[in-house]
């Protein structure tokens, strides 16, 4: 059905793709696997004909295709789900997933209701209830996510490219949209599929490809092939248990944050929770259930009705996440591209950006060869894979880009610090990484947030748990009581607090 | 409510000549008792055309117009006739059924400081002309200017720039003008605003340039008596202009069937000599 | 941010009215705003509510209104247009030119005009969307290059002397509704159909929403962004044709400054600058209440100079009042 | 998008000259257009490259110029400020009037004014950070209230009869250098420091880049707003003392448009009007080739309308090359 073959692809002076094949049948899903920055969303994109291949030859059904954009390639049946999203935040899901294929009334007008029931049969097939009306931003990421995913079914696509689509869903979501995968192939579509997600691949995919550092390196049957296997194909290397010990902390660590009621919206339910010095503290609870933004509400980044805080015993309400900071509190935001980078600065200056006090020269001037040291040494702990401190974000890829969000903090004096999906989109071998750099935060006396919504995460690393649903915090689940029943029993059935 | 009600509409407001007109209005109605409602057009017809029927909504009797465009006020001058309004047209003449128009000749202001000018010279030498916002006064001083020149022989027009009348504009204008003509004698500018900018640029280059203009306003009438490169200005009238366009309204309201439909008012040349008396 | 600002939102208002679904439109903030200076006026000016009034703050409002309305285009794609006025003046400058120096047929003139006009939005259309260059600076390059060959093909003077009956467009009325009102509402109820009801208006709120993401989705995003600004010159034209109507003269120097009261119009009437967010009777009732304060003011008699402090202060006040979060 | 316009960057290229580096510099295209554009202009008029001319070129860039400074520090941020000229009018009016109408010594005049255009600075940047309005219309407003506040005091009269000393600010020299070009690049090279070794300047960038992410970080974003508008309110008052200087009495009508021209010049110089890119010495850059453009028409002895025509053009081209992919 599908093949691509000697896919080169070059960026200025980076070679990114080293002659790459791919074959895809009809009424197949096929994974993509490779680490971060090892080419998947480019060779995807050559595919879909946003990027232009600087080698290499695209087949489809026999036939050479070049595709001048991605228009083209639509209308030659290839439909994709980008990793980052490419919605329109003000228009609503229904104009989203008809944007510039709109459908007609006789006079050239807009067929709304047409549009309508087409929406709605489609988002019924996903068997997901999405608000038609309101505009797209004010969905939730997973809702988001699947509008996504039914804009690509509109198409009818013979070819359906999904970019980590499972990122950001919950098991129970995934599941949905696995259903609907099996339905596609068992209409003869092809699909590829990408994601870090192992499980996901033996539970949904029939071959498998693997890229290491925009190489080929193989692909293979899912039922000829093993977890182990894969990781190795992958990573070239062996990953051992990727969870650390946890740690056992006293009872009496002293308190670093003490937050004794934080109530989102007015009329909403009040939460809870201490954290204490050396702990990983889980947030866990379905997509929307409101651990971003009481996150967000600790850092005086979201306007909440009710946040009464007491950081190392003192009371404080902070105004921006400036005066968190000023207190040792960080976060690492949940999107890296909205709310985490800043797209056109260098590494560096991302990575610098809060950190400036320790840079001075003469108490004024900044100490440009201490920023430039000290900014390789983080990028060397976190393995970012960049030419140099000087790259500008926008070119790394998504799970690098994480890395150098996550940088952004070593540097710092932190105690308290707010990891949010810390590992959305990362590779297994920088997973580990990441899991590893949190216990030696831990180690020297911090504590952490994580907010997370895979449940393996959140079992494998959290001390504690608080569990959320609809906005508050409905129980808090401790050492051996943290199992996946547990939590999510919690998390979708857990009785909700409200004040009067 | 039946107090005489008087309306004044001026193309602009942030220059002296057009503020004095105010002053003059206000000081007469206060002795007649009237009320004043005064616009600012800022130099655009359509506003000024706006202004006029959001005066004309008032009620008021006499409309003192000093339009910014005479062909383009044409339409509010029809609309406030229909309303029995006296039209008096000041400064500046307006198309259409305008009562009377008092304004000085401004051809003529042109004319004799270009003249003044050209003599100061001796009769040769090159000149330069800061003209100001096309409207018909200023583009009336530049043909006036242009016919006086070319009665010389020895004056050369070397160039015409636009130095919109505004000081700090007119200023670099001059400036590059001083650089650009190594011979350049003498430069007439169409209004005082424009001539304080060029007087500041001639004395920042140390050149022997004279400099006339038109106006009189008091900064220039002291820079004339101060001596110096700016050495005549031609003067109109302002307060005088509205004063006398205030009376034939009158007249007209009293009953008067014939008034004039034009009141010339005498421009003055205003130099050293005579400018220590000179104000408006 | 404010979850009222959308136009799903405002297309299913429409469709029934009922004051909950009023008080959550984007139109309620500056429909409040309009309605709270209104009354004010009132109160200031015995003469403001009468009809005569309410149709020559409507006539006065046109041109402006109908400048806007490009405008409104143009923002929401994430642009903007800072020649509206010059293009505006420019052809009106050569329509009247045409009609009194080559002694054409009055229509030729107009038609001469509305080219001229759409010509000049299609340029910066074009440098904006194939040239890749920034609005603000490609629009106030032609704004000079505009009122330079207005000025240049007059020589500076006024062109008068066009046919009599040009001056319908200005002065005419229709019942006791003057033209301009007239024109200037089936413009805006073009521009409504236009944005809210076909593909191309969707496309223009996506290319405001999120460019890329619009074009990775198959809109055509240069060839919208070029009709958008020939849109914006196309509306300066109509407005030219009413300037020239009202003025009865070519003047190349109208318009100074409108652009500013089109922009400001257009945020007043809760447009997002940054685009993807607006309504185009928010622009209208932005329009209005611009109208409003300058009759207003001038009603009041207050002094011009003090108008200008006051105008601006309401402007602040009404942004303010109306802001997202 | 073009990716060697980083601060960064530029900062390198600024300790080791070599000509790769400077042509990959985003100073590279603004420098060539100036060259270019010198080179012409010294071919159309012999006095061209006079020192004299050259200096009295620089002279007339310095307001614009310094007026430019304030400017590209808000265009770094994301933001505008419309309100430049009027903010400069009002500055140098009220100084004037302390001087001349309450007799005041001409220092305290000077403190005056200085204080004016920060307040006004402040007010928009309080405005656009804690009120979160769009800084278009807010500065728009502001520039309508600085004007009518302006012309208030003065009556619409200029104000003169200051202390002559203070005409050294506009027409002193030091060697054969103006002070207003010394008081210009002292400027600049202050500016130049804050913005690229400086933590406020590293945040004035980073809000321009991705405001959300800044935040988020820990960047003040407010404070960092407030700050970057009163710097612009700053450099207003410093561009008010030499207008002062030069025309030695206070105009409560000058700078009409100037803030126009002072967005040219920061666009001219490369800084994107988005925000996040751009070098101040682009700025210097921008605001000199403009300054050569008016001197060199001027110097051609062009029809001043057909000036318009050719600046017009010339910024096309300008933005055009160097415009980014
Ligand atoms: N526009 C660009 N310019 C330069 N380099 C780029 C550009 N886009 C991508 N790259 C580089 O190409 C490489 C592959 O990126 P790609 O996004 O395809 O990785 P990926 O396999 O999808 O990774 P992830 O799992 O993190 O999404 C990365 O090293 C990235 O830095
Ligand atoms: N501005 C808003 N107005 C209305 N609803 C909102 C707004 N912002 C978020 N929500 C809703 O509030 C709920 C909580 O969102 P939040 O992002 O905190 O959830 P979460 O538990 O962190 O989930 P995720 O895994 O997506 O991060 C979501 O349903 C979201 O749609
Ligand atoms: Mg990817
Ligand atoms: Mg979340």
């Amino acid at each position: 059905m599908l093949q691509l073959s000697g896919i080169k692809k070059r960026f200025g002076t980076i070679q990114v793709l080293h002659g790459v094949d791919l074959e895809v049948n009809a009424g197949e899903v096929h994974a993509l696997l490779g680490e971060n920055g090892a080419g998947k969303s480019t060779l995807m994109k050559i595919l879909t004909g946003i990027l232009q291949p600087s080698a290499g030859s695209i087949l489809i059904e026999g036939q050479e295709r070049q595709f001048a954009n991605y228009d083209e390639a639509i209308a030659a049946g290839i439909g994709i789900v980008f990793q980052e999203f490419s919605l329109i935040p003000y228009l609503d899901a229904v104009e989203n997933m008809f944007l510039a294929r709109e459908l007609r009334t006789r006079f050239g007008l807009l067929d709304r209701k047409a549009m309508r029931k087409r929406a709605e049969d489609i988002l019924a097939r996903l068997e997901v209830d999405v608000p038609l009306d309101v505009p797209i931003r004010k969905l939730s990421v997973a809702e988001q996510q699947f509008v996504e995913i039914a804009k690509a079914l509109s198409l009818n696509a013979r070819i359906l490219v999904l970019d980590e689509p499972t990122a950001t869903l919950t098991p129970s979501e995934v599941e949905h949209l696995f259903k609907v995968m099996r339905e596609l192939r068992r209409q003869g579509v092809a699909i590829i599929f990408i994601s870090h997600h192992l499980e996901e691949i033996f539970e949904i995919c029939d071959r498998i490809t693997v890229l290491r550092d925009g190489e080929y390196v193989g692909d293979c049957l899912v039922s000829e092939t093993d977890n182990d296997r894969l990781v190795e194909m992958m990573v070239g290397r062996r990953i051992e248990n990727s969870f650390p010990e946890k740690p056992s902390i006293p009872q009496d660590a002293p308190v670093l944050l003490n937050c004794q009621a934080v109530q989102l919206r007015r009329g909403g339910p009040v939460s809870d929770f201490v954290l204490r010095e050396g702990e990983i503290l889980g947030f866990a609870g379905l997509v929307g259930s409101g651990r971003t933004e009481t996150a967000l509400a600790l850092l005086g980044a979201y306007p909440a009705a009710k946040c009464a805080l007491q950081v190392e015993g003192e009371d404080i309400r902070f105004r921006e996440p400036a005066d968190a900071l000023a207190r040792g509190i960080g976060l690492l935001p949940e999107s890296r591209k909205e709310q985490g980078l800043i797209t056109s600065f260098s590494i560096l200056q991302n990575i610098s950006i809060n950190n400036y006090g320790k840079y001075r020269r003469g108490h004024w001037f900044l100490d440009l060869q201490k920023e430039r040291a000290d900014t390789e040494t983080a990028m060397q702990q976190v393995r970012v894979k960049a030419q140099g401190p000087m790259d500008r974000v926008d070119t790394l890829s998504g799970g690098n880009q994480q890395k150098v969000v996550i940088a952004r903090w070593l540097n710092h004096q932190m105690k308290v610090l707010i990891f949010d999906e810390p590992t959305r989109g990362i590779d297994v071998g920088a997973k580990a990484e990441i899991y590893q750099l949190m216990r030696a935060f831990t180690a020297q006396g911090y504590a952490i947030i994580m907010i997370s919504s895979e449940l393996p995460e959140v079992i494998g690393m959290s001390d504690r748990v608080c569990v959320f649903r609809q906005g508050g915090i409905v129980a808090t689940v401790e050492g051996t009581a943290i199992t996946s029943e547990d939590i999510m029993t919690h998390a979708t059935t857990g009785r909700v607090r409200h004040v009067a | 409510e039946d107090g005489l009600k008087i309306g004044m509409t001026f193309q602009e407001m942030n220059n002296p000549y057009f503020v004095s007109m105010q002053e003059a209005l206000t000081e007469a109605a206060k002795d007649l008792g009237a009320e004043v409602v005064v616009t600012d057009a800022g130099h655009d017809v359509a506003k000024q055309i706006s202004d006029v029927e959001d005066m004309l909504t008032q009620g008021i009797d006499i409309l003192l117009l000093n339009p910014t465009d005479s062909a383009g006020i044409e339409s509010a001058v029809h609309m406030a006739k229909a309303q029995d309004v006296i039209v008096v047209a000041v400064d500046a003449n307006a198309n259409g059924p305008v009562d009377t128009f008092v304004g000085s000749k401004n051809r003529d202001a042109g004319y004799q400081s270009c003249k003044y000018l050209a003599d100061a010279l001796g009769g040769s030498g090159e000149v330069a002309i800061l003209d100001g916002i096309p409207v018909v006064p200023i583009l009336q001083r530049v043909e006036g200017c242009k016919a006086a020149l070319a009665e010389y022989d020895g004056i050369t027009l070397v160039d015409t720039q636009n130095g919109r009348q505004d000081r700090s504009v007119a200023l670099g204008v001059v400036e590059n003008m001083i650089q650009s003509h190594q011979n350049l004698a003498g430069i007439f500018s169409v209004n005082d605003g424009g001539a304080m900018g060029a007087l500041a640029a001639i004395q920042g280059s140390g050149r022997d340039i004279k400099l006339t203009s038109v106006d009189g306003a008091p900064e220039a009438v002291a820079a004339i008596a101060a001596g110096g490169p700016f050495i005549e200005t031609t003067a109109q009238f302002p307060r005088d202009q509205v004063r006398v366009g205030l009376a034939m309204a009158l007249a007209q309201k009293w009953g008067a069937r014939v008034v004039p439909s034009e009141v010339p008012i005498d421009v003055r040349v205003v130099d050293a000599k005579n400018a220590a008396d000179f104000s408006w | 941010m404010s979850h009222n600002t959308t136009t799903a939102e405002a297309g299913r208002a429409g469709r029934a009215f009922n004051l909950r679904r009023i008080l959550h439109s984007p139109l309620a903030l500056p429909l409040i705003g309009l309605i709270v200076v209104s009354i004010l006026m009132g109160f200031a000016s015995e003469n403001f509510f009468s009809v005569s009034n309410i149709m020559n703050v409507l006539r006065q409002v046109s041109i402006v209104g109908i400048l806007a309305v490009g405008m409104t285009f143009v923002i929401l794609t994430g642009g903007i247009d800072l020649s509206v006025g010059a293009v505006m003046a420019l052809s009106g400058t050569l329509a009247a030119g045409l009609m009194v120096n080559m002694a054409m047929p009055g229509w030729v003139g107009l038609l001469a005009g509305l080219g001229v006009g759409v010509s000049l939005g299609l340029f910066n259309g074009a440098m904006v969307a194939w040239g890749r260059m920034p609005a603000i600076i490609v629009t106030l390059a032609t704004m000079g290059i505009a009122r330079g060959l207005g000025l240049l093909y007059s020589g500076g003077y006024p062109i008068s002397g066009i046919p009599s009956w040009i001056s319908w467009f200005g002065i005419g009325r229709i019942g006791i509704v003057p033209v301009p009102v007239i024109a200037m509402v089936v413009i805006y109820a073009l521009a409504w159909v236009l944005l809210q009801r076909t593909a191309f208006g969707r496309h223009v709120y996506a290319i405001g929403g999120n460019e890329l993401a619009a074009k990775l989705s198959g809109v055509k995003t240069q060839f919208i962004k070029l009709t958008v600004y020939g849109i914006s010159g196309l509306t300066s034209a109509f407005a030219a044709l009413i300037l020239t109507g009202r003025l009865m003269s070519g003047q190349p120097n109208a318009g100074v400054g409108f652009e500013l009261d089109a922009i400001a119009a257009v945020v007043l009437g809760g447009t997002a600058i940054a685009g993807g967010r607006g309504l185009i009777l928010g622009t209208l009732i932005g329009a209005v209440l611009l109208g409003i304060l300058n009759n207003g003011l001038n009603l009041m008699g207050i002094n011009p100079y003090l108008q200008d402090v006051i105008k601006g202060l309401i402007i602040l006040l009404a942004i303010y009042i109306g802001r997202e979060w």
